[in-house]
């Protein structure tokens, strides 16, 4: 039987300097904390980060990109992160911004070993500059190149040891495209499982995509509920 | 009530049964307050999330389910959860029947800018573009003029788009004005004001139709 | 509460000549065998078809095609029917075959609200004839351009009355991706349930997506096991 | 046991443990019957399944599960269901290691054409163009000669191409045979089978390596 479980201990091999790294997660659901932390101590940097936003200052990816380890973030949206945001308009980190569902779609057509996608999302604003265009069925396209990653940290509800998939309410959002995105992909896991306990219809993410599973051993605080978030 | 509740309740009133909306950060979040508990909306969330309620009753907060703005949410009967492409498939394959969103500027035409301004405000992009050019409709809920008492509604935007000829409705704490192609026209008037004022306070000449305006 | 459950007697109004018509299903699992009756006792011609194949002659979609019904037949393979294939040759119905994961993502991308994807598929080969291509980051790609219908026809195993749906094992396929990529989508189903009743992290296709749920009163033959593919 | 039977067992000892393969028409879909009940393997149908097991035993097939051939079968623990368009995702980003594809000729580059004889086989493309041209491997798996004796290794393909340059192995009733930069090498005879034969039954030159060449 095949078994991709994976101590932490384990992961330092899999970091190095330069790598592009695509992270899940939308605020704290789905964002793999203790992956990040790995990552954290391995010492990698010159990184290029891909994440939906860059976590809350001090939280999540923030913490490498305040460390100076990322070189570059791509990105939707920094409004929960003026830190980050100060970084960027000082220049101490390179961020490239696309519409959230192109930047979805970026990961997934990397994913889906395509080149690229044909877009008209931003077509009669900035956005343009610098874009490809090109003219399909007599309309304008922005060409948008897919988008892979050396590295995919993931974040699941529930994992089995084969690497099967499965997340949890909005912590889905970028982790099932991000894990099919990347030349090697980890997850932590919740709850790992043996092969076979997974109903196969109730899978998100095939294990075929994934290289690692890494048992979460305790939900640390950073998974909880954010006070200043509650109403 | 606050005028951000008056303009919430009055933009609720744009719900149509069994219409599939959308709710934009600032006053769109406050909408669900004045939709009756048994009215027939789905309310879509970017991060994936169909079928939502009213915000989590404290206490019960579910570390797993937040809105795209990070408050707790409850969810209906018949919500559904999925991934950032499949919710943005939604937006953009024309199944959203209203985006509610904000904004910084509009044109008599319809453009909307409430992204950017530049070298001042620039977190991103998110998922604004995308919701206001492929919602079916998207209604603008915002004040009818700045901090400072200069129109948002104006000839054309000064500040770079969000999306262009994409709003069909505003709703201020003043006025309700629709973009129709001959310009924008005055449909409502809020309580207690009167049409020199709306005309006075907008960039644009603003059609008033005859007969009585109705008061929201 | 939202209620899209229909009759099938109310089925005819939704159906007209000329009309592009997505139906799921690879083989038998997932052919919505029912509503396909329903578009052939309509009486609407001239349809464009888009199905991952034929079904087998005399079943399916095949019906429509092989009684005249069908202007054109967007597809991947057509392998296990003799009669398609025929006419096709024949020149009685015009024949547009894309790869399986191309014609796939051509929907997805319709599904999706993209102009259309990239992809190197056929790259070499006599597929690209005729096709559009471009350069992105000087590689050469083919321009595939989005596809949509006016109505997908979807086989669900189980939907709820808001119309949410759940695909079975090997009958999901093109199932969800066509109930994405349509003016009108009409879903039938195995078993309707009330809304609720479904947990949201195994739903397959979103509610807002689906149109009308048209319950099956009895899976007719069609839908069993082919005794001519046991071995 | 059967010429297709023997390129079938041979065709099952190219995957290594662990890896995720696909099994096109034809001969390589008797491949599982060689693979070891126990060994770790992932078998993809790109009709939507990861983790196939044997075919189904008579009597207790299940209308809802085919592979893409049409056949019923099995699944073993730790198989997933997924769309078309995730099924494909899996073969074009990379996460198949082999694909295993019958083939109508292969040139001596590993040019491989299987899915068209102009104006006489023309059934369509299905997903052979994706295997052949994104699967980590491809393993062809092939009578040595066409009915009529001809050779179906070619210096050049005369059939429409599936996809260039994409195969790395080929396994016929004769010998294995390697697509190397400097052409084809003989890896393995079959048993009984001369060297002399393979050449003169090959249409394109074919390196003998020094030594004693692997029987299989």
């Amino acid at each position: 039987m095949i078994d991709k479980t994976c101590q932490w201990e384990r992961l330092d091999r899999y970091f190095a300097d330069g790598q592009t790294v695509m992270i899940g997660g939308f605020g704290v659901p789905g964002t793999p904390f203790l992956l990040i932390d790995a990552l954290l101590n391995s010492g990698a940097s010159g990184l290029t980060l891909v994440k939906n936003e860059a976590n809350e200052d001090h939280m999540g990816i923030s913490k490498l990109i305040e460390t100076g380890r990322a070189r570059k973030l791509i990105t939707s949206h920094l409004g929960l992160n003026a830190t980050v945001i100060g970084m960027m308009n000082r220049g101490e980190i390179e961020v490239a911004f696309y519409p959230q569902g192109i930047l979805a779609e970026k990961i997934r057509a990397g994913g889906a070993g395509l080149i690229g996608i044909l877009t008209d999302i931003g077509i009669d604003t900035i956005l343009k500059t610098e874009k490809q265009i090109i003219e399909v069925h007599g309309r304008p396209a922005i060409v948008e190149p897919a988008l892979r990653g050396d590295i995919s940290l993931i974040h699941a509800a529930v994992a089995d040891t084969m690497g099967n998939l499965i997340y949890e309410k909005s912590a889905r959002n970028f982790n099932p495209l991000m894990a099919t995105a990347a030349s090697r992909v980890i997850a932590e896991a919740e709850r790992v499982v043996p092969a076979g306990e997974l109903d196969p219809d109730h899978i998100h993410t095939p294990a075929a995509f994934v290289d690692h599973v890494v048992p979460i051993p305790r939900l640390t605080e950073e998974y909880g509920v954010l006070a200043h978030h509650v109403v | 009530m606050s005028y951000k509740e008056k303009i919430a309740r009055r933009a609720a009133a744009e719900i149509a049964p069994g219409q599939v909306v959308n709710l934009g950060i600032g006053i769109p979040t406050i909408i669900p307050r004045f939709i009756e508990p048994d009215f027939p909306v789905v309310v879509q969330s970017e991060n994936g999330i169909l079928g939502m309620g009213l915000p989590t009753v404290r206490g019960l907060e579910d570390r797993n389910l937040i809105d795209a703005g990070g408050s707790y949410v409850s969810i209906l009967p018949g919500a559904s959860f999925f991934d950032s492409a499949l919710s943005f498939a939604l937006i953009r394959g024309g199944r959203l029947d209203i985006a509610f969103l904000g904004a910084l500027e509009v044109s008599e035409t319809g453009d909307l800018a409430n992204w950017i301004i530049p070298g001042k405000y620039a977190p991103g992009i998110g998922g604004g573009m995308e919701l206001a050019q492929k919602a079916r409709r998207v209604v603008v809920t915002t004040t009818h003029t700045t901090r400072d008492g200069r129109p948002k509604i104006l000839r054309e935007c000064t500040l770079p788009l969000t999306a262009k000829a994409c709003v069909h409705t505003i709703i201020t704490e003043l006025a309700v004005m629709a973009v129709t192609p001959s310009g924008l026209v005055l449909r409502e008037l809020a309580e207690e004001i009167g049409v020199q004022e709306v005309l006075e306070k907008t960039g644009v000449p603003l059609t008033v139709p005859k007969g009585t305006i109705p008061v929201f």
